[in-house]
């Protein structure tokens, strides 16, 4: 009678389809941001491998080259800017500074996130490029 | 069929009915407290008051003046010991609110703010943004979750009062979700039930304001008490009738006709826009007849016009106004004017019911809109009706919880009787019925329509008459209702055609008690009898339930302590 | 007093929230010159010669910066695949196995790569 | 445009005499530009067929009581203009991932049993007398919490959620917005008593941050953000040096 004790017996139980993130764009997005997880765990698999061949001497040592994994590398990339990008922005949402005892807004704070992200990547960049002359 | 029992059971989950809960508790924590409502709670209309709660909170105000506005404001109607008991205790209301975490806006200094309303000589409106009513009620609902005392039946929709030796004992509840029928009983009921803005067809009121309360009591012997003292405002939205609060023109803002011109410079040249709310709403019907209104799909309208305020303002302090502009008319108020005519809104009149909620019938109280303990008179000033909730709530459930301490408890024997004769009579009347053709809908809206007509912002004997022909039509023709739901899971007819019985009931109170006063006084302006006739009407019309359709009309003395009725001009 | 499985759970998402971070800043940089623009010869890449590489792999620095550009996303990734099997359907993710599976793997990533750092060139400052 | 039409295709679905729900289409006048899908909902209730079942109340997007699944999205009816969907039909279902009772109408005891257990009330160690007067608490207070303090329970963003249908276990966004409500409220003292059901693992940690939730909300709360802001609060709690872990 209560409404803590109704019986529930007679309703209809609604169930999730499996599909149901074919359902909406959003959803979508959402399983494809999470999906980047596989495509980067690989690709740093590799690099772990390329480390290990740093051990066949220098006569033996090959780099990956191939045009296959070229192809996946820019598929790799495509996913992991997705990350970067999803992650960042919603970090901003998740950061709540007070500076002063005012708050932050959020966009300033994805702003130093990008900022940081393009700061970073300069210079791993130039590390990786000025050590390979 | 089953058989619950309270010490005290709560009617309504509106702001006076959760705030009777909780002081019920309060003043006896041994009490066992029931609370139904046909909506949950959260979505009683009280969520829907934008504007404030008024107290006398400010240090430049003082109790005389907040009784000495409302008491004018009444046109001199209220009960002047109610009032002064009232703003005695409206503050510290709102302090109890405070504690409970209402977010009410504050002062740099952290103090609670307060703005100016119509009618009130100083600023004294607490609010919370312009949610102030949503806010007030997710604080108590949220608030009474933490007593395990009160037992919350939601979605339970009361048909009848148990009344026994003239003693009111509980209440028969359709539960909505099951169709069953329960009898509730408790030593002592309050009646929270608000308003009753559905009998007419433009109207700031929601869907379930539909006036049950005030039709259980009158059906159960209580009387209604100045059902003719219904308040129109100013400033609704044309075609949804979506409310722009009062604090619009609180915070500023212009009334502009076509001439744009600020034509309240003409009725009300001392306070302008901050006018009261009878008073501004007959000087715009009286501009719309003299073609200075403006011309729209639905109806003619003036311009409410908040442009010069700026966007920072206007999004501090009245954001959802900003949101229903945008999402309702489609304008921005940063840029647009806001079209608006006058619209039902508030019910000054209801259960008859002393200061502290009781009734005449034992065991039975009062709280919120759906009573009248006097307070409002012949117009509520804006932003009181939030706080007599508060005020006249806690009143009641400490009353109740009291009396119920008392009381002897209630005896299964007749109460099982009258359950059975209830479920009967709805079942008979409604699902079980063969024949019948007409639609709840059709007569609902012809009714809503007839009340605009007959009842609205100026009435006239012939207008009046001519209602009271048509509402008896009516109640032929809804005998004849055709319910086509015969499931008994979540029937939205039944409750439908119940609430539209109820609505037949009090619209035909509020038509022969305005019939019957033969003055003008706050909102009931009689265009046959222009002048307030202080000799004859200063009283309480007083109406009883008949078996015709016509109540039994009686007079009260109105008590008046510190201030004698003057002129009231502005 | 939170519960000690919740606790749990507030460190999964400790390591994924950290492995996020990594993952978002560092990674594509390293797909783009490592993967792409070397590859392709259109910038010498320090891994594409052998000395170059080798001298690099031996600063312990460097060894530390490849530990976290490498063992911390997983845990990351960890997490994303575990949560994104219940999203489609498969509740068994969720049990107590699928996290020793699914985070243990990440400790078993971080394990070989401190391994395999160690193992193929020696710590030299030069 | 005296003659519009617009249909309307509402579930239907009574417990005593169907297995489960099928829709049922409705042709009627599309009269106002200015029509919501509600209007047309009563209008059919009205005029055309009186048993439809739905819940609704204050038509001005405040009570939270018309929220039905509008073309597949969760809205509020009162609140979703027909000229937006028109001439296509509009379909109007209840909302996702809740049992339903009735035709559009669904069970929300699940969240009453949320919302209490979140204890959305003030808690505090020691109360201040009322006769002291109120808390002092500045705008700027107040702004840490509003956003929060604005949800009007209309369950939008449960049925938007696919972790709270996949497992209705979930305390899931609203209840959670709740209870960073009160715990940012500069009045609060409950924190620790919130923070074994929200911090719990059906609580914040089930929410694998979809977000859907944010963007369907009527009201602006954000709820993914206050899920998100708690996952970080509460475990900065326990792996700063310094932090709190009661
Ligand atoms: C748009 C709008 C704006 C307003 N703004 C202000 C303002 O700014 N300031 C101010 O002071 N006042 C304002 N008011 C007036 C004020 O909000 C109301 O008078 C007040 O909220 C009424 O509260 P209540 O508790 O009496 O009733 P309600 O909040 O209407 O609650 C009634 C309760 O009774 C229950 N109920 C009704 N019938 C039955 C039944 N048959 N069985 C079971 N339960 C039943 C309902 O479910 C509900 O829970 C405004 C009103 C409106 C409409
Ligand atoms: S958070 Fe938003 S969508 Fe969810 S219940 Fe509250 S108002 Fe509705
Ligand atoms: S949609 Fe659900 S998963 Fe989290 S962010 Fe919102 S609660
Ligand atoms: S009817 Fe109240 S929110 Fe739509």
């Amino acid at each position: 009678m209560t409404s803590e004790a109704h019986a529930a017996g007679r309703e209809y139980r609604w169930r999730m389809p499996t599909s149901w993130w074919t359902r909406s764009r959003n959803y979508f997005f959402y399983v494809v941001r999470e999906f980047t997880a596989l495509p980067l765990a690989l690709w740093l698999l590799w690099l772990l491998v390329e480390i290990k061949r740093a051990g066949d001497g220098p006569a033996r040592y090959s780099p990956h080259g191939s045009a296959a994994f070229v192809v996946f590398s820019v598929v790799v990339l495509l996913f992991a800017l997705y990350h970067s990008f999803t992650f960042l922005t919603l970090a901003g949402t998740i950061i709540h500074l007070r500076v002063l005892d005012r708050p932050v807004p959020p966009s300033l704070i994805v702003l130093s996130q990008f900022g940081l992200w393009a700061v970073a990547s300069g210079v791993i960049a130039f590390v990786l490029i000025w050590f390979g002359r | 069929m089953e058989f619950e029992s309270y010490d005290v059971l709560v009617v309504g989950g509106g702001l006076a009915g959760i705030r009777a809960a909780i002081a019920a508790v309060e003043a006896n924590p041994r009490v066992r407290v029931g609370m139904v409502s046909k909506v949950y709670p959260m979505r009683s209309h009280t969520v829907s008051a934008e504007g404030g709660a008024a107290a006398a909170l400010a240090p430049d105000d003082s109790y005389e003046t907040h009784a000495f506005d409302t008491i004018k404001g009444s046109d001199y109607l209220a009960d002047q010991d109610v009032v002064e008991a009232f703003v005695r205790e409206a503050p510290v209301e709102v302090i109890q609110m405070e504690h409970w975490g209402c977010p009410w806006s504050r002062n740099p200094d952290g103090t609670i703010a307060v703005r100016p309303f119509g009618g009130m000589t100083t600023w004294r409106t607490c609010y919370a943004a312009d949610k102030t009513g949503f806010h007030m009620l997710h604080t108590v609902f949220q608030t009474s979750l933490k007593y395990p005392q009160i037992t919350r039946h939601d979605e339970a929709f009361v048909t009848k009062l148990l009344v026994e030796d003239s003693r009111c004992v509980g209440v028969v509840a359709l539960d909505i979700r099951s169709g069953r029928f329960d009898a509730i009983t408790a030593k002592s009921v309050i009646l929270a039930t608000g308003g009753l803005g559905r009998v007419y067809a433009f109207t700031t009121n929601g869907n379930i304001c539909t006036g049950d309360g005030m039709a259980l009591a009158y059906r159960a012997g209580a009387a209604l008490k100045d059902m003719e003292m219904v308040q129109f405002h100013p400033t609704g939205l044309p075609f949804t009738g979506i409310l722009i609060t009062e604090a619009v023109r609180g915070e500023g803002g212009y009334l502009l006709n076509n001439q744009g011109e600020r034509f309240l410079k003409r009725y009300v040249p001392n306070k302008m826009e901050l006018g009261p709310r009878d008073i501004i709403s007959r000087a715009m019907v009286t501009e719309f007849e003299a073609g200075r209104g403006f011309d729209g799909p639905h109806g003619k309208y003036m311009h409410l016009d908040v442009r010069h305020l700026g966007e920072a303002v206007i999004d501090r302090k009245l954001p959802f106004m900003r949101e229903l502009g945008r999402e309702f008319v489609g304008i921005d108020i940063v840029t647009d004017p806001i079209p608006v005519r006058p619209v039902q809104h508030y019910m000054m009149g209801g259960v008859d019911a002393d200061i502290s909620g009781a009734t005449p019938i034992l065991g039975l109280y009062a709280a919120g809109e759906c009573a009248n303990v006097g307070l409002n008179g012949g117009n509520r000033l804006g932003s009181n009706s939030l706080s007599e909730c508060l005020v006249f709530g806690a009143a009641a459930g400490r009353a109740a919880a009291h009396y119920a301490a008392s009381a002897r408890p209630v005896t299964a024997n007749p109460v099982d009787a009258m359950l059975w004769d209830e479920a009967h009579r709805v079942e008979a009347a409604y699902l079980e019925k063969k024949g019948g053709d007409e639609r709840i809908g059709v007569i609902r809206e012809e009714m809503q329509k007839e009340m605009d007509a007959g009842a609205g912002v100026f009435r006239t004997r012939d207008g009046l008459s001519r209602l009271a022909r048509n509402l008896g039509g009516l109640r032929e023709r809804f005998e004849k209702v055709k319910i086509e739901d015969s499931s008994r899971t979540f029937n939205t007819e039944i409750t439908a055609a119940l609430e539209l019985d109820f609505m037949l009931e009090v619209a035909s109170a509020i038509t022969f008690s305005a019939l019957a006063r033969e003055e003008s006084r706050g909102a009931h302006a009689r265009l046959d009898f222009p002048e307030r006739d202080d000799k004859k009407f200063l009283k309480h019309t007083v109406a009883f339930h008949t078996n015709a359709l016509a109540p039994r009309l009686e007079y009260s003395e109105v008590t008046i302590t510190n201030f004698q009725p003057q002129a009231r001009t502005y | 007093m939170i519960r000690r499985s919740a606790l749990l759970h507030l460190f999964y998402w400790f390591a994924f929230a950290q492995g996020g971070v990594i993952a978002a800043v560092l990674i594509p940089v390293h797909v783009l010159v490592q993967g792409i623009l070397g590859p392709l010869g259109m910038v010498p890449v320090v891994d594409r010669h052998y000395d170059t590489w080798v001298r690099v792999l031996g600063n312990p620095l460097v060894k530390l910066y490849l530990l976290v550009l490498i063992a911390l996303p997983f845990f990351h990734f960890a997490h994303r695949l575990r949560y994104l099997l219940v999203d489609l359907g498969v509740p068994a993710a969720k049990g107590v196995p699928a996290q020793a599976v699914f985070y243990g793997g990440a400790v078993a990533i971080t394990l070989v790569t401190i391994w395999v750092l160690l193992t193929t060139v020696p710590m030299s400052f030069g | 445009m005296p003659d519009k039409k617009v249909t309307i295709q509402a579930t239907r679905f009574d417990p005593d005499h169907d297995e489960k729900p099928r829709l049922q289409s409705y042709e009627i006048p599309f009269s106002d530009e200015s029509m919501v899908v509600l209007d047309a909902l009563n209008y059919i209730k009205s005029h055309v067929d009186g048993s439809l079942s739905y819940r609704w109340s204050c038509r001005m997007g405040i009570c939270g009581s018309c929220g039905m699944m509008v073309n597949g999205t969760p809205k509020l009816t009162c609140n979703a203009f027909l000229r937006e969907y028109w001439p296509r039909p509009v379909v109007v279902e209840p909302l996702n991932n809740f049992p339903l009772i009735r035709d559009l109408v669904i069970d929300m005891d699940d969240f009453m049993h949320k919302l209490k257990s979140i204890k959305p009330w003030i808690i505090r160690k020691q109360e201040i007398p009322l006769g002291s007067g109120e808390h002092r608490q500045t705008n700027d207070q107040i702004d840490e919490f509003r956003q929060f303090s604005e949800c009007i329970n209309c369950m939008l963003c449960y049925a938007a959620c696919p972790v709270y249908g996949l497992n209705n276990e979930f305390l899931g966004p609203a209840a959670t917005a709740l209870a960073r409500r009160y715990n940012l409220d500069s009045r609060d003292q409950g924190l620790t008593q919130r923070l074994p059901v929200i911090a719990d693992t059906e609580g914040v940690w089930e929410c694998s941050f979809v977000g859907e939730c944010s963007v369907v909300c009527p009201k602006g709360v954000d709820p993914a953000k206050a899920i998100q802001q708690t996952k970080l609060d509460t475990t900065m709690r326990f792996v700063l040096p310094f932090g709190n872990r009661e």
